[in-house]
């Protein structure tokens, strides 16, 4: 062998050895499926697919649980990992589904709201591809997503996104991001064929409530609060004021501005009778400037140098050394979540929705988030869904 | 059963934050009382004047609303003049047209101090134009003897640096009220109690912003 | 797959034919046979649908 | 935690220094330093070590249809240039506008300006009509270097123009604002700047021929070239980018690869020479290697520096700096986060500052356009140096990369001046929003 292709052989193997290890794991991560096991108030679980045929056979479908209550009342629909890479929203959909008990009306949840994006991890960006949350049973392993639909599922980005039906001109990247792509198409775009499905499922089972569960940087005005359009500012206005006063705990309220388009708290109250709902509970992980993207951050959500900026009151929230542990955002989502529905039936009481054993802000964080997960081991196989 | 117990405790809460904190605070300091009709609008132009318009609906105490109201506005009564919302322009009228009838001068207003520079944007309104006309409606308010409360919820995040946005809507409404309202969070620094202390000022200071909701069942009783 | 992806996956195998053409070709500058097959690198994970 | 970061930040340049001092190449010197941090991190187990490997490869997909723009727009041109549509093009300006010099200049600038501003790449302005123009502004008498600093200034300004601004993109997408209103804030700064610098640079002729001399110096074009056979792939690329704006509800999305690959495909069938497809795109790729290793080890780069909290603590300081002091830095952080990290540095940098600087009543559209007049300028920066190495490759300037640099230096000042004070009275400029919607 000449010395030109020894050395060939050699960057060959070496650039094998680098795709392979990655390879494998990402092939793992993408494949990796979450086991949810059906609490006692799932009475039935449905493919987001029977609402747009369109996403049916494509890896953007999604399950979608319905825990419908022993006695008639309003609906509520709650999507999580709309943006994947905010986790606080597959967990707390996650306890509502293995735990809540319905008493009255129907609620409806789509953990896995943007499927391809919680099975892709966003390139620069260095996350870790999975977290565990820690359970009396031993620890739940999850997916790190990305805000994104991954390029394997919809390709290519256009050069500039153009919003449907507004026209508006949005980032190339928000073609994929399923928090622009409101209110959909049936055939159009993977990711606005699930915006659309979802529309369809809000208009088919007449739902009264939204819920999106998010997650957004310290740094960013619009965090740790609820964004809503003007239909839905009372009920969101007395959550906050509620949760602040009975649970000690700042939310405050955010007007969804009606001239940026695609977004779940402008586009499905526009275009749907729904009242929607948009959390945000603080996500000390995506800010740009802390130390490693590690697991640890994103649990803990602990950072020396957001410390320091909180110091220099350059935080949209307030921050200190003990960060912005998972359980805190979660008990938060749990806790708001409860209130927009007892405030909503407050005022509609014919469409009034009761929910039992789903625990506040204040348990969640003495118990942690596990607490609320069941062993998959110990369920019926039947019960389990895996997302 | 586990649920109705929770629920009950709840409700026992609430009525306690509702009811008993603001009263806590009202035995150094009676609650002044104000008449309808009433008008709500904001100092500063943050959606802190929302969280007054519900707490007002909690109370019970029927309003009308303008984020902007002019002296034209407040000068034509219930119903300001028959004006529609706009863009960067909100008006709601909720008064009790049969007790009070379009046209009737407001005996009441409400402030919600706090400054959005997004929130003055949106309205087309620089600080200095937001202050200005400020000056305008109290000076009429005053002139026409309309009874001005001051609510300052905001806490810390419509708080800042002296000469800050937010501290000259402070200057500008707090110490021209007949009845000025802050939760404690606002006042950390001492602020509202001595604009009250000098000016004379009735005041009440309240842990949450909900307890707003006893004070104005009071205030309008 | 729609038919515009198709016309994706066959434009990255074109460009990973020509840089592997390269990489054959290329018998002088060591930097640069590495350089191609780091380009590679994403469009051959891309080709076999892994990333 | 600033320690451990910092000694990886150390080990990092150190990597980088030692390979230049070994006279490696620009991208090997990235690559060093990305795989150096990378195990440095993985010391400190950020990241572990059994996810280094993922994280360089992940690191490479973050450009990747920035990969594939650049070679199917490179193929593109290079067939259009093969076909002899570009001498074609060349030969009719000069034939008719040669003693009108404002008017060639105008129109010489017009045609840098619009592939950048349709794509948002200045890269590919440079890469599709850089070579005519650089031969057209040669025959107007401006030397090499001028003309390399000419195509680098205005193909930055035609990435940063309306329609499709990239670090505008990505700023708006990262914080949350619509990318409207963005036309005027853009447009005017970019139209006065690119007139200022193609005036400035070439208005003086500093080599005297006739026309008859210039037109007998040209390059032959085959006899059956014609103007319907330069300009068909042109339409066919334009109409594909424009027909989506039109109808974006009714055709599917193209995307710029697909655009430029077809666009290619009709160029090969009309041109009057017989081309070999294989081979030219070989030796295109080839030319081409730099770059796109560049965006493939900048991408490696980026996710290590994130994975270890190296570009936390960039970003920390940047976002620490005392707003004075920061209006005055920017001018020098801005175009560095560019010429480090390409489109990276305006995630980085380009957020948090925006979030910050609409929290002190700036208006947070007017800042990202002003702004994203200085983003360009560090794509002559090294280490990447995207459109400025592009730029002397297709002027053919020999000289040295600092030589031509230092020929931009006024539009720079200039330029730079502009987005600043863009981003100061940010605020007094919001009208131009306004008169874009």
């Amino acid at each position: 062998m000449s010395r030109e292709w020894i050395l060939k052989s050699i960057y060959i193997v070496i650039i094998m050895f680098v795709i392979i290890v990655s390879g494998i794991q990402f092939y793992n991560h993408r494949h990796y499926d979450v086991p949810i096991p059906a609490g006692p108030g799932v009475t039935g679980v449905v493919k987001l697919s029977d609402y747009n045929k369109n996403l049916k056979g494509t890896i953007a479908d999604t399950n979608v649980f319905f825990m419908e209550g022993k006695e008639a009342g309003g609906k509520v629909l709650i999507f999580a990992n709309t943006h994947s890479n905010e986790p606080a929203a597959i967990l707390t959909a996650l306890i509502f589904i293995e735990n809540a008990v319905v008493n009255k009306g129907t609620l409806i949840i789509i953990p896995q709201f943007n499927n391809s994006g919680g099975r892709n991890t966003k390139p620069g960006d260095g996350y870790p591809l999975y977290f565990e949350i820690p359970t009396e049973w031993g620890a739940k392993k999850f997916r790190m997503g990305n805000r994104n639909a991954s390029p394997l599922d919809q390709w290519p980005d256009p050069d500039v996104y153009v919003h449907y039906p507004d026209r508006q001109l949005l980032s190339y990247l928000d073609v994929r991001n399923t928090n622009r792509t409101w209110p959909g198409r049936a055939k159009g775009p993977l990711m606005e064929r699930v915006t659309y499905a979802a529309m369809e499922l809000m208009k088919r089972e007449k739902v009264d409530i939204a819920v999106d569960i998010h997650g957004a940087e310290t740094m960013f005005p619009v965090t740790n609060c609820i964004v809503v359009p003007e239909k839905a500012m009372r009920i969101a206005t007395m959550t906050s004021l509620m949760v602040k006063a009975m649970e000690g705990f700042e939310n405050h309220v955010e007007p969804s501005p009606k001239g940026f388009r695609g977004l779940s708290h402008r586009e499905i109250g526009d275009f749907s009778d729904t009242m929607p709902f948009l959390l945000e509970a603080p996500l000390p992980f995506l800010d740009q400037p802390t130390g490693p993207k590690t697991v640890d951050l994103l649990l803990k959500g602990k950072d020396p140098f957001l410390l320091s900026l909180s110091k220099q009151k350059k935080l949209f929230v307030p921050y200190d050394e003990s960060g912005w542990p998972m359980e805190k955002r979660v008990g938060q989502h749990c806790s708001v979540i409860l209130e927009i529905l007892r405030q909503f039936s407050r005022r509609a009481s014919d469409r009034a929705v009761a929910v039992g054993n789903v625990p506040r802000y204040a348990e969640v964080v003495k118990n942690g988030v596990g607490f609320y997960y069941h062993d998959p081991e110990k369920a019926k196989k039947e019960n389990i869904y895996y997302n | 059963m586990k649920h109705y117990i929770k629920w009950l405790v709840t409700c026992v809460c609430l009525w306690g934050v509702v009811f008993v904190f603001p009263s806590a605070g009202l035995a150094q300091n009676q609650v002044p009382k104000a008449q309808l009709p009433v008008l709500t609008t904001s100092a500063g132009q943050s959606p802190d004047v929302n969280t007054v318009n519900v707490i007002m609906e909690e109370a019970g105490v029927k309003y009308d609303y303008c984020d902007v109201p002019t002296v034209a506005m407040l000068k034509a009564g219930v119903g300001l003049g028959g004006k529609t919302s706009g863009e960067g322009f909100h008006v709601e009228i909720h008064s009790d047209l049969v007790k009070y009838p379009k046209g009737t001068p407001y005996k009441s207003i409400i402030f919600a101090i706090g400054a959005s520079l997004k929130g003055m944007g949106a309205s087309g309104l620089t600080i200095e134009d937001e202050l200005k006309r400020l000056k305008e409606v109290i000076d009429y308010c005053k002139a026409n003897k309309i009874f001005i409360i001051a609510a300052h919820l905001g806490g810390v995040s419509k708080r800042g640096a002296p000469g800050g946005d937010n501290e000259r809507m402070i200057d500008g409404v707090a110490p021209f009220s007949d009845y000025l309202v802050a939760v404690e969070d606002s006042n950390k620094d001492g602020r509202f109690t001595k604009i009250v202390a000098e000016k004379k000022i009735p005041y009440t200071e309240i842990k949450y912003a909900l307890s707003l909701v006893g004070i104005l069942e009071k205030v309008f009783e | 797959m729609p038919i515009i992806m198709i016309f994706y996956y066959v434009i990255c195998v074109f460009l990973a034919g020509m840089l592997i053409w390269n990489f054959i070709r290329e018998k002088q500058n060591k930097e640069d046979m590495l350089l191609y097959l780091i380009v590679l690198i994403p469009v051959v994970l891309r080709i076999f649908r892994i990333r | 935690m600033t320690l451990q970061i910092g000694i990886i930040l150390v080990v990092m340049a150190v990597a980088y220094a030692l390979a230049q001092w070994k006279t490696l190449s620009v991208e090997f010197c990235l690559l060093s330093s990305a795989v150096a941090g990378g195990l440095t991190g993985a010391f400190f187990n950020a990241p572990p070590i059994t996810q280094l490997a993922r994280h360089l490869v992940e690191g490479t997909f973050t450009y990747l249809d920035v990969i594939l723009v650049f070679t199917t727009a490179t193929i593109f041109m290079t067939i259009v240039s093969e076909s002899g549509g570009v001498n074609y093009v060349v030969r009719g300006i000069i034939k008719y506008f040669y003693n009108l010099r404002i008017i060639v200049l105008f129109l010489l600038m017009f045609i840098i300006l619009i592939p950048g501003a349709l794509t948002g790449a200045g890269s590919v302005s440079v890469l599709t009509v850089g070579a005519p123009v650089a031969l057209a502004l040669g025959y107007l008498g401006i030397p090499k270097k001028k003309v390399a600093a000419i195509l680098f200034i205005v193909a930055g300004l035609s990435a940063a123009a309306p329609p499709v601004n990239i670090w505008a993109m990505i700023v708006s997408a990262g914080t949350a604002i619509p990318y409207v209103g963005f036309e005027l804030p853009l447009g005017i700064p970019v139209l006065l700047l690119g007139t200022f610098t193609v005036l400035l640079l070439g208005w003086k002729r500093e080599k005297k021929m006739s026309i008859e001399d210039v037109l007998k110096d040209m390059p032959q074009v085959p006899e059956k070239m014609c103007w319907w056979r330069v300009l068909l792939p042109f339409l066919t690329f334009f109409g594909l980018v424009v027909a989506y704006r039109i109808w974006p509800f009714d055709i599917p999305i193209l995307g710029l690869p697909l655009e430029f690959a077809i666009a290619a495909v009709v160029a090969f069938v009309v041109s009057p020479k017989k081309i070999n497809i294989l081979v030219l795109s070989r030796v295109t790729v080839k030319r081409l290697l730099p770059l796109l290793a560049t965006m493939a080890i900048v991408g490696s780069l980026q996710q290590v520096m994130t994975a270890t909290g190296v570009r936390g603590l960039l970003s920390y300081a940047v976002i620490s700096i005392p707003v004075v002091l920061l209006f005055i830095l920017l001018v020098f952080i801005i175009p560095i986060s560019e010429g480090v990290l390409t489109y990276g540095g305006a995630a980085i940098v380009g957020i948090p500052l925006i979030w910050f600087l609409d929290s002190i009543g700036l208006h947070a559209t007017v800042a990202i356009a002003g702004l994203s007049l200085l983003w360009p300028l560090g794509d002559g920066l090294p280490p990447t140096a995207l459109i400025g190495r592009l730029s002397v490759m297709v002027s053919e300037y020999k000289g040295s990369y600092w030589s031509f640099l230092k020929a931009t230096w006024l539009p720079w000042i200039v330029i730079t001046l502009v987005g600043i004070l863009m981003v100061i009275f940010s605020a007094r400029l919001e009208f131009l929003v306004k008169w874009s919607m």
